[in-house]
C-alpha cells in the first residue's frame, strides 16, 4: 500500500505527511505538476500555504494539474485525505461540501485540541471507535468550516461529519463543532487538525496515527478481497 | 539628492567623504556616493563596535563557522552542523510593525540558508512600552502577526522567545529574530566569490524601490519627527517567494551547482557583492540593465542599493548556467545571470555597456573608518523611575497577584499561539513546556536533540551594564541546563543607544566586557550576532539590551522534563547557586524604583552550578525543571502549578532568608526548582528540599495560599485582557 | 481595459473582520457606523472584459460564500 | 448613507496577492491579462460621510503602503 502525498510550491507540512504515512506504510511525494499519480493507493493533500494562500486559502492550488489527477482518482473512489490547506484546497476543488474561512479570532491559532470521533465506519476513521478522543494539534488562519443549513443537515443525516471539536475547544469557530467532513461517497475526507503532527508521544501524541492506520488497512482490505 | 553636500545628507561626515574621495583618488559620482554611504553606515560597517567585538572569544570546538559568515555554525555530531544568527530589525517595526517583524524573519531566514542550512527553527525577542500605551498594544500585536505571517507560511517553526514590556522601549520597540538550521557538514557553502569569469546570479524577486535608503535612513539615524516622510521605503515581505527561493537554493546545493551563496540584505546588491568579492579576494562586474525590475524608471544606483526582499546571489561556473536555469524554473524561481567575477579588485557597475560606478572591493569593505568609542561612567541617573503599580508595604499575597499579572511575568501564549511551533516534527518542547525549546535530530540522521533559547533582560542591564550582560548569557545558558543541554555556541543582538554618547558607549563597553567573561566562565564561543544602535526616542535612549541566543545539545529528548508539575506525590527543590535579591527585579519594578548596580555575580560558581543543573538533568528521573528568574521563586513555583494544573505544599524556611518579599520575590541567576519522586531529588548534590507536589493550591508556609485557578487566570489571563 | 471586482462576504454569514471593524471604529470615537463589511478588490487590465465574470466563477471568488460585483472601467489607467 | 472604500497596495508596493492572481489567471488560459491588483474592501453605513476619510487614515487603510478611494453610494441599501 502506497500513499502518495502532494507538493505544491508553498506547502509546507508535505514532509511531515510524508514521514507520517511512512509509520504506517510506503508513502511518496507527488510534484504539482505531474499529471500521473504514480499508482498510488491513497492521496494526501498536505498542508502548508500553497501558493502563498493568496487570494483565498486553497484557491490556486486546486488548478494545478495533480488535482486534476486527484479529481479524476477520487471520482473513482480513491481515497483522499485533505489536512489544513489540503482541505481548503478539496473544498474549493468541489471534491468536498462546504468552505473554510478565517477564525473567528482572525488569527492563526497553534494549538493542541481535543477532537471526537462522530462516525468511525469509514476508510479514514476505521482502526476507532465512535466517541473516541483524539489529541491532535490545530494551526491555521482560516479554519472556520462553514456550510449552508440544508447541508449541514444532510452531512449530520448521511454520516459525513466524522470529527467535532470537543465541547469548548472549537478553536475556529467552526459551525457545529465540525473539524472534519467527508463527501457522500466516503472516500473524501478533509479535516482542519493535522494528524501528522500527532503519530509520535515524543512531539505531542501520537493519535492521528489513527487516519494513516485506517487508510491502510481500508485499502490492505480492498486488495485482500479483490 | 540635493546639490547641497549630499554626502551629508547620505549620512557621512566631511572627513568619511574625504576618505571616499582619496581612496578613489577621484570625487566619487552619484552612485558611487549612495553605494558608499551604506557600505560605510554603521549597519553595514560596524563602525563604532568591530574594535569592541573584537573582544568576544569566537573559538571553541563545536566551531564551524565564526562571526564573519552568514550565520555562525557548530557542529552537533553525526556529520550534521548548526546554523544560527539573531538579527534585529527594530526601526523598519517601529514604523510599521507587520511588515518590519515579518521581513525581519525573512532577512534571517536567508541568512542561514545562504550557508547550505534548511532553518529549522525561528525564535522572537521582542521589547515595546507597557501595555497600557494604546501605541505599544499596536506594535505587539502586529509585530506578532508579521513573525507569524511569515515563519507559518514559509513552514519554519517558530519554537521560543520572549518579549517584555518597559516605558524605555515606547517609541523604539525593539524586534530582533533568530533562526537556526541544519545541514550535513559537507554540504555547507561559503559566500566567497572565486574564479575569474564565473557567473554571478541574481535569484528570486524582482528588484523595486524598497527601502531605498533603509540602511543609512531608518537604520543608523534616530528615530525623528519626519519618520513619515520615510514611509515609502516600507519593505513588503513575500513569504511564498522566500519559500520557492530556499528549496531552489537547498537543491541547488544539494546538487552542488554553486560556487557561493550569499543573501541580500541591507544595502542589497551593494553590499551582497562587494563582501562576496571581498572574501574571496576578487573583484565584480554587474550590470544592472540585466537586473529584473519591479519597476520602470529605476536608476543604476536604486538598483545597487535597492533592499526588495527575497532575492540571493551566487557565483556558479559558466558550464552550469542552463543546469541552474532549469531547477530555479522548476521551482519558479526568477534567474538572472547579472555579472561576472574578475580579477580587478573592483566592483564595477555597468548599465548595458556604460560604465556606471568603479570602487575599489577593499574601500567598500575592508579598509572602512573605524572609530573609538569615547566611554564614560555616568555620574547621575539616566533612566527616570517607572511608574509604581503596588506600594513597598504591600502584603505579600497582593505581590504574588501583581506580579504574575504583569505583563513581563504574564504568560506569553497570546503571542506564542499566533505562532507555527510544530512544522518539521522536530518540536519535542514546545514554548512555555519547558524552560528551552527541544528540538530532535533523529528525524534528519542525528542522535539526540538541540535545545535553543533567546533571553535578555534590558532592565537588569540598566542597572548594572556589566553584570546585567552577565546575567543575560547566564540566563540562556540556565534555560538550556534545564532540559539537560550543553551550550555549543551563542549568538547576540547588541541593542543600544546612540554610541557617540559617552553614557552610551560605557554601557556598550561594558556590557560586551560581561559577554566576553560569562563566554569564557562558561567556555561558549560567539559564533555570529548583530548591532542595532541608534535606538533612542523623544524621550532618550532603551534600556541597553544585549539579547543573546543559544544552542545546546542533549543526548536523550524523551528524557527531558517540563516546567509544569506533574504528579502528585513529587518532591520539590531549589537546587543552584541563588542569592535573591530586590535589586533590578519585576517586584522594585511594580513598586516605582529601579536600583542602580546588582549584586556581583561569581562567575566560576554559576559555572559550576550549571554544570551540575545540566549533570542533574541528564541523570534522569527529574519530571520537573524550571529556572527561577522574573518574579522570583513565588513566581516560578506558581508557574509550575499553573502549567500542570496541580498544587504544591512548600516552605521557604530552609532558604533562611530574613524578609519575606525577597524570599518569595527576590531575583538574581543560578536557581532552579526540580520536582521528581523523592528517591531522585534527595540525591542531587545541594538541593535543597522545599516541600511536595499536591492538592490544588499553592501554599507557601506561613506566607502565601493561593487556588491554582486563581493563580492561572492572572498568570494567563493578563495579555489577553489588554486587548480584550 | 480595466475591471474592477468587487468581492462581498455572502449575507447571513458571520464576518468577523467587519465585526471588529465596526467596534474599533466605534471605539476610536465614530458616531453612527453600522452594517461593516470587508471584503475583497480585484483590479486588472483585461483584453476582453467579457470574460471578468468567468474569472470570477472559477477563481477570483468562491460563489459558496461570497457574491461578486464586476464593473467594467473606461481606461481609467489606474 | 453606505459609503465604499476601495483600499490598494501604494504604486511600486510589493503586491504578491496581485502577482500570484495574474499568475493563476493566465495558467487557467485567460490571456490578456496583466496588471492585477488585490485589494480590500470596506462598505459600512455612515451618519456622516465626510469623516470616512479620516476612517481611512487611522483605521482601515494602512497611509504607508495602501491608497484608498472613497466612494458614497445614495442609500444602494446594501
Ligand atoms: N515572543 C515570544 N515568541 C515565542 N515564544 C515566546 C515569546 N515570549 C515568550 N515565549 C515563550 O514563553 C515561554 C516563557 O517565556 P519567558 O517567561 O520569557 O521564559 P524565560 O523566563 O525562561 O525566559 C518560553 O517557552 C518562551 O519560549
Ligand atoms: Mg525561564
Amino acid at each position: 500500500m502506497t500513499f502518495g502525498v502532494l507538493r505544491f510550491p508553498g506547502s509546507c507540512d508535505e514532509v511531515d505527511a510524508l514521514l507520517a504515512c511512512r509509520r504506517f506504510a510506503d508513502a511518496e511525494l507527488i510534484w504539482h505538476g505531474d499529471r500521473d499519480l504514480g499508482g498510488v493507493d491513497a492521496v494526501v493533500v498536505p498542508g502548508g500555504f500553497s501558493y502563498g494562500d493568496y487570494l483565498r486559502a486553497g484557491a490556486i492550488a486546486r488548478f494545478s494539474p495533480a488535482m486534476e489527477a486527484v479529481a479524476d482518482f477520487a471520482h473513482a473512489g480513491g481515497p483522499v485525505l485533505g489536512i489544513c490547506n489540503g482541505f481548503q484546497v478539496l473544498c474549493e476543488a468541489g471534491l468536498l461540501p462546504g468552505a473554510l474561512l478565517p477564525n473567528e479570532s482572525l488569527r492563526f491559532v497553534c494549538r493542541q485540541v481535543d477532537v471526537e470521533v462522530v462516525n468511525a465506519d469509514t476508510p479514514f476513521t476505521r482502526t476507532s471507535r465512535p466517541g473516541d478522543v483524539l489529541s491532535i494539534p490545530v494551526k491555521h488562519t482560516t479554519g472556520r468550516y462553514y456550510a449552508p443549513g440544508v447541508t449541514l443537515e444532510e452531512l449530520e443525516a448521511n454520516g459525513q461529519v466524522l470529527l467535532r471539536y470537543a465541547a469548548g475547544q472549537n478553536p475556529n469557530g467552526s459551525l457545529r463543532n465540525i473539524a472534519g467532513v467527508c463527501n457522500q461517497g466516503r472516500n473524501v475526507m478533509g479535516l482542519m487538525p493535522h494528524p501528522e503532527h500527532a503519530v509520535d508521544p515524543l512531539t505531542g501524541s501520537a493519535d492521528g496515527g489513527v487516519l494513516f492506520a485506517s487508510l491502510a488497512a481500508h485499502v490492505e482490505a480492498l486488495v485482500a478481497t479483490a | 539628492m540635493s546639490t547641497l553636500a549630499p554626502h551629508r545628507e547620505l549620512g557621512l561626515t566631511d572627513a568619511e567623504y574625504d576618505g571616499i574621495v582619496e581612496r578613489l583618488g577621484r570625487e566619487p559620482n552619484g552612485l558611487e556616493l549612495a553605494v558608499f554611504s551604506l557600505m560605510w553606515s554603521e549597519h553595514c560597517a560596524y563602525k563604532h563596535s568591530k574594535k569592541l567585538l573584537r573582544e568576544l572569544p569566537t573559538e571553541g570546538p563545536a566551531v564551524v563557522m565564526g562571526p564573519g559568515e552568514n550565520a555562525g555554525a557548530v557542529d552537533v555530531g553525526d556529520g550534521l552542523v548548526v546554523a544560527f544568527k539573531v538579527e534585529s530589525h527594530n526601526h523598519p517595526s517601529a514604523v510599521e510593525p507587520f511588515q518590519g517583524a515579518a521581513t525581519g524573519v525573512g532577512g534571517i531566514l536567508r541568512d542561514v540558508f545562504a550557508i547550505g542550512a534548511r532553518p529549522i527553527a525561528v525564535l522572537d525577542s521582542l521589547r515595546f512600552g507597557e501595555l497600557d500605551s494604546e501605541r505599544s498594544r499596536f506594535l505587539f500585536d502586529w509585530s506578532v502577526k508579521g513573525i507569524g505571517h511569515y515563519g507559518n507560511s514559509i513552514g519554519v517553526p517558530t519554537v521560543g522567545g520572549e518579549v517584555l514590556f518597559e516605558p524605555s522601549y515606547e517609541q523604539n520597540c525593539l524586534v530582533n529574530a533568530m533562526c537556526v538550521g541544519l545541514a550535513r557538514r559537507d554540504a555547507t557553502i561559503r559566500s566567497a566569490a572565486s574564479g575569474v569569469g564565473n557567473l554571478l546570479v541574481l535569484m528570486g524577486a524582482r528588484t523595486g524601490r524598497d527601502g531605498i535608503g533603509g540602511a543609512s535612513v531608518l537604520a543608523s539615524a534616530e528615530l525623528s519627527a519626519e519618520d513619515s516622510a520615510k514611509r515609502p521605503t516600507v519593505q513588503i515581505g513575500d513569504p511564498f517567494e522566500e519559500k520557492k527561493l530556499l528549496e531552489c537554493c537547498l537543491e541547488l546545493l544539494d546538487r552542488g551547482t554553486l560556487v557561493a551563496l550569499q543573501d541580500l540584505g541591507a544595502a542589497g546588491l551593494s553590499s551582497s557583492s562587494s563582501e562576496m568579492a571581498s572574501k574571496g579576494e576578487v573583484g565584480l562586474d554587474i550590470d544592472v540593465s540585466k537586473v529584473p525590475l519591479r519597476e520602470a524608471g529605476m536608476e543604476p544606483f536604486e538598483i545597487m542599493i535597492s533592499e526588495s526582499q527575497e532575492r540571493m546571489l551566487c557565483v556558479i561556473e559558466p558550464g552550469r548556467l542552463s543546469e541552474l536555469l532549469e531547477i530555479c524554473e522548476r521551482w519558479e524561481v526568477r534567474a538572472n545571470a547579472i555579472g561576472s567575477v574578475t580579477d580587478t579588485g573592483a566592483l564595477r557597475v555597468f548599465d548595458g555597456d556604460e560604465l556606471v560606478g568603479d570602487m575599489p572591493v577593499a574601500a567598500l569593505v575592508d579598509d572602512v573608518p573605524l572609530y573609538d568609542l569615547e566611554p564614560e561612567e555616568p555620574t547621575g541617573r539616566l533612566y527616570p523611575d517607572p511608574p509604581a503599580r503596588i506600594d513597598a508595604g504591600a502584603p505579600v499575597e497582593r505581590a504574588l497577584l501583581a506580579l504574575l499579572g504583569s505583563s513581563n511575568v504574564a504568560s506569553k501564549r497570546f503571542a506564542f499561539e499566533q505562532y507555527d511551533s510544530i512544522v518539521g516534527s522536530r518540536t519535542v518542547r514546545r514554548p512555555e513546556a519547558a524552560d528551552a525549546a527541544v528540538l530532535q535530530l533523529a528525524g534528519d540522521g542525528g542522535s539526540g536533540a538541540i535545545a535553543v533559547s533567546i533571553d535578555g533582560n534590558g532592565r537588569r542591564v540598566a542597572a548594572d551594564p556589566y553584570t546585567g550582560a552577565v546575567e543575560a548569557v547566564l540566563e540562556c545558558a540556565r534555560n538550556l541546563a534545564c532540559v539537560g543541554a550543553e551550550p555549543l555556541g551563542l549568538t547576540n543582538c547588541l541593542n543600544f543607544g546612540n554610541p557617540e554618547k559617552p553614557h552610551i558607549a560605557w554601557q556598550l563597553t561594558r556590557a560586551v566586557e560581561g559577554l566576553r567573561d560569562a563566554c569564557l566562565a562558561l567556555g561558549v564561543p560567539v559564533v555570529g550576532g548583530n548591532v542595532s544602535l541608534y535606538n533612542e526616542g523623544a524621550e532618550g535612549a532603551i534600556y541597553p539590551t544585549p539579547i543573546v541566543g543559544m544552542v545546546g545539545s542533549l543526548p536523550d529528548p524523551a528524557s527531558t522534563p517540563v516546567s509544569a508539575f506533574t504528579e502528585p506525590g513529587h518532591v520539590i527543590a531549589l537546587v543552584g547557586p541563588f542569592t535573591p535579591d530586590l535589586a533590578g527585579s519585576e517586584l522594585e519594578k511594580l513598586r516605582g524604583r529601579l536600583s542602580t548596580g546588582l549584586p556581583p555575580v561569581d562567575l566560576a560558581v554559576q559555572a559550576e552550578g550549571l554544570a551540575a543543573l545540566r549533570e542533574a538533568v541528564r541523570g534522569g528521573g527529574l519530571a520537573t525543571v524550571h529556572d527561577v528568574s522574573e518574579g522570583g521563586l513565588a513566581c516560578a513555583l506558581a508557574e509550575s502549578c499553573v502549567s500542570g494544573r496541580v498544587g504544591a505544599s512548600v516552605d521557604l524556611s530552609p532558604l533562611g532568608a530574613s524578609d519575606p518579599n525577597v524570599a518569595l520575590f527576590g531575583e538574581g541567576p543560578g536557581g532552579a526548582i526540580v520536582a521528581g519522586p523523592a528517591a531522585v531529588v534527595d540525591r542531587l548534590p545541594g538541593a535543597v528540599r522545599l516541600g511536595d507536589v499536591g492538592g490544588d493550591h499553592l501554599q507557601i508556609e506561613g506566607l502565601l495560599d493561593f487556588d491554582v485557578g486563581a493563580l492561572a487566570e492572572r498568570f494567563e489571563g493578563a495579555i489577553p485582557a489588554a486587548y480584550a | 481595459m480595466t475591471a474592477r471586482v468587487l468581492i462581498r462576504p455572502k449575507e447571513g454569514i458571520l464576518d468577523p473582520s467587519g465585526q471588529a471593524v465596526e467596534r474599533a471604529l466605534t471605539s476610536l470615537g465614530f458616531q453612527g457606523v453600522s452594517e461593516v463589511k470587508v471584503g475583497r478588490l480585484v483590479e486588472l487590465e483585461v483584453d476582453d472584459p467579457a470574460r471578468v465574470p468567468e474569472m470570477c466563477e472559477r477563481l477570483l471568488a468562491n460563489p459558496l460564500i461570497e457574491d461578486y460585483e464586476v464593473v467594467v472601467l473606461e481606461d481609467v489607467a489606474g
